[in-house]
């Protein structure tokens, strides 16, 4: 294996795996965070940044000379829509009358 | 080729890949037939749809994966979000359905008996399946259908060429939904 | 011979690899259906199905890449604009059931 | 307010109370004191507001209990500035995606039906953001109605026209164009399916939305 690809492979292993990590930290928090703004704040963050280095990691495979750019492309798709969509869950939320969590309250 | 897929030296060979898939594909359906309020059901559906597109990707159907995709995860959940929205909602105090177990009884009965007949299915990528080894439609129409038509992507041959009758059909049929629409709403103008 | 045929150890490919990221990806999304079908409100079931549309977008494309077919990235592409508007079309709609579409 | 609990257990300073006791900050009071803010003051302060957990009714924006009354009055619902800015920004990017995967169906997963139905997505996207009323002002029915028939007379001509030759119907060798078959498929993907499709599918989104006619359930937005 050339010196480049062993660099490239590793990249992809790394990126894939730090992907992985942040894709089960914003699941731990959909699942036990206590109410939907906290939820909404740990999917548009910790899931944005594991679908990042994911697709990292894709376009590291497929190679820019492929199909790599569309990767990129969705990319910062993902990383201008996700924050997005999370905004309007949360306001959404509080129009409907969700009032936040606070310390002392039962989780929902 | 890729040592995961199944080949026919290894028959029933699931890669994890499948067997994950098939558990979300199958948790989301039973929610969305057992959810007793049809936002909640409405919205489990698209995750099930979501958990189809990818199942449908992985065994290279890419063309019946976007269409999922764009049909059944974007517009069917925009349009079925509007039609409850123009109806009354009923107030339900419990979440799901209760389960009727005889109607389970007698579905996994079915399912048994259909789920007999696996063993005989062709593999995935079978080349001696009959549908893949048909010399006068599938083989004719990988062998011939670049040659014929000049279209790269085969799908699309197939679906305005060889089939193209059929699709003017379906356009059609698209079409009249919308007429049909405007007659049942009993409007004039679309927009 | 291309990137996602080089063999990491032990016979298993980065096509492979990828192939099993994606599998674990399916664990993840597994889990986070438990916020989907718990609910409380309808919020957070729209907020688990968007996490989730996230998800299945990057499972698209790690297959895209492990089954070595980078045209299979435009269905991500698709899925992720759909998920977007998935997300606020419903997110929109559980404001007054509708009232304000 | 927990979604599980009955509201005003928990949130005192909301609920139909009688004035005297919450102050400038009741809901719902008599309209002397609340003035223009209670536009549905004495129906809405009589009814109960009930449990609203999972699955209840609306009951109304005038009851969002953590506004203040500052907040809530002559605010009902305001579009979202970021949501508007995105959709702004994704739309024009996803619009040349959809004619993308129409005109490049030939080689690539993708055709004109499942273009049609990201164009018509984006103008889902536009209404869902800007409002769909102003959408529907803002988009014509003379052009659905237009690409819509269009798109069937042009899969038809161009059906016709191997008729026409003495050939069969659908014939694309007939097309007095270069490479008659590969730009017949395109020309019935591209100005036949897609169009279909995309008008269609707008159209059924700006009907539903609109709901039946001559119904007093129909809400004027």
């Amino acid at each position: 294996m050339e010196p480049l690809t062993t660099v490239r492979v590793a990249l992809i292993a790394v990126f894939t795996l730090l992907g992985l990590f942040f894709t089960f930290v914003s699941m731990t928090g959909v699942i036990r965070l206590p109410d939907v703004y906290s939820r909404a704040h740990t999917a548009s963050q910790a899931d944005t940044l594991g679908a990042g280095f994911a697709l990292a990691a894709v376009a590291l495979t497929v190679g820019l000379a492929g199909s790599g750019f569309k990767s990129v492309l969705l990319l910062f798709f993902i990383f201008v829509t996700n924050p997005t969509a999370a905004h309007a869950i949360a306001r959404a939320a509080f129009e409907d009358g969700n009032v936040p969590w606070t310390e002392g309250d039962e989780r929902r | 080729m890729n040592a995961l897929l199944p080949t026919a030296s290894v028959p029933l060979a699931v890669s994890p890949v499948e067997v994950s898939l098939f558990a979300f594909v199958i948790l989301t359906a039973v929610v969305t037939a057992l959810a007793r309020d049809v936002l909640s059901s409405i919205i489990v559906f698209g995750a099930y749809s979501l958990g189809m597109a990818a199942l449908y990707t992985f065994y290279r159907a890419p063309d019946v994966a976007m269409t999922e995709a764009a049909i059944s995860a974007g517009v069917t959940t925009v349009l079925l979000l509007l039609t409850i929205a123009k109806t009354s909602r009923i107030d339900h105090e419990v979440a799901f359905e209760s389960v009727h177990w005889p109607a389970v009884g007698a579905v996994g009965l079915l399912g048994a008996a259909m789920a007999s007949t696996l063993a005989e299915m062709p593999v995935v990528g079978d080349t001696n399946s009959p549908v893949w080894s048909n010399p006068d439609v599938t083989q004719y129409y990988l062998a011939n259908a670049y040659a014929e038509t000049g279209v790269e992507n085969a799908v699309m041959s197939v679906l305005a060429s060889y089939r193209g009758f059929d699709t003017f059909g379906e356009a059609v049929v698209v079409f009249a939904a919308g007429i049909v629409t405007m007659l049942v709403l009993r409007r004039e103008v679309f927009a | 011979m291309t990137v996602a045929d080089t063999v990491v150890a032990g016979g298993l490919t980065v096509g492979d690899f990828l192939l099993y990221a994606a599998a674990g990806f399916v664990v993840l999304a597994l889990g986070m259906t438990y916020r989907a079908i718990r609910g409380p409100t309808m919020q957070d079931r729209v907020l688990a199905v968007n996490v989730l549309g996230t998800n299945t977008v990057v499972i698209l494309a790690l297959l895209g890449a492990g089954l070595g077919e980078p045209t299979f990235l435009d269905i991500a592409i698709v899925y992720a604009l759909l998920n977007f508007l998935m997300a606020i079309a419903i997110s929109k709609f559980t404001v007054e059931r509708g009232g304000v579409l | 307010m927990s979604r599980d609990a009955p509201a005003g257990d928990d949130d005192p300073a909301t609920e139909n109370g009688p004035a005297t006791e919450n102050g400038p900050a009741t809901e719902n009071g008599p309209a002397t004191e609340n003035g223009p803010a209670t536009e549905n003051g004495p129906t809405a302060a009589d009814e109960p507001t009930g449990h609203r957990g999972f699955g209840t009714e609306y009951s109304g924006h005038e009851e969002r209990p953590h506004l203040s009354e500052v907040e809530r009055q002559g605010t009902p619902y305001t579009e979202s500035q970021v949501i508007m800015t995105t959709v702004k920004a994704v739309a024009p990017f996803v619009f040349t995606y959809g004619l993308f995967i129409t005109f490049h169906g030939g080689g690539s997963p993708g055709g004109g039906f499942q273009g049609g139905a990201i164009v018509a997505a984006v103008v889902l996207m536009i209404a869902f953001a800007f409002g769909i009323e102003s959408t529907r002002e803002w988009l014509s029915n003379s052009v659905l109605v237009g690409l819509a028939v269009g798109g069937v007379l042009v899969f038809a001509g161009i059906g016709l026209v191997g008729l026409a030759g003495g050939g069969t119907f659908l014939d694309y060798s007939f097309l007095p164009i270069p490479e008659p078959m590969k730009y017949g498929m395109e020309g019935v993907e591209i100005l036949g399916i897609a169009p279909i499709v995309a008008s269609v599918l707008i159209g059924l989104f700006f009907l539903l939305a609109a709901g039946p006619a001559d119904d007093e359930t129909e809400v004027s937005e």
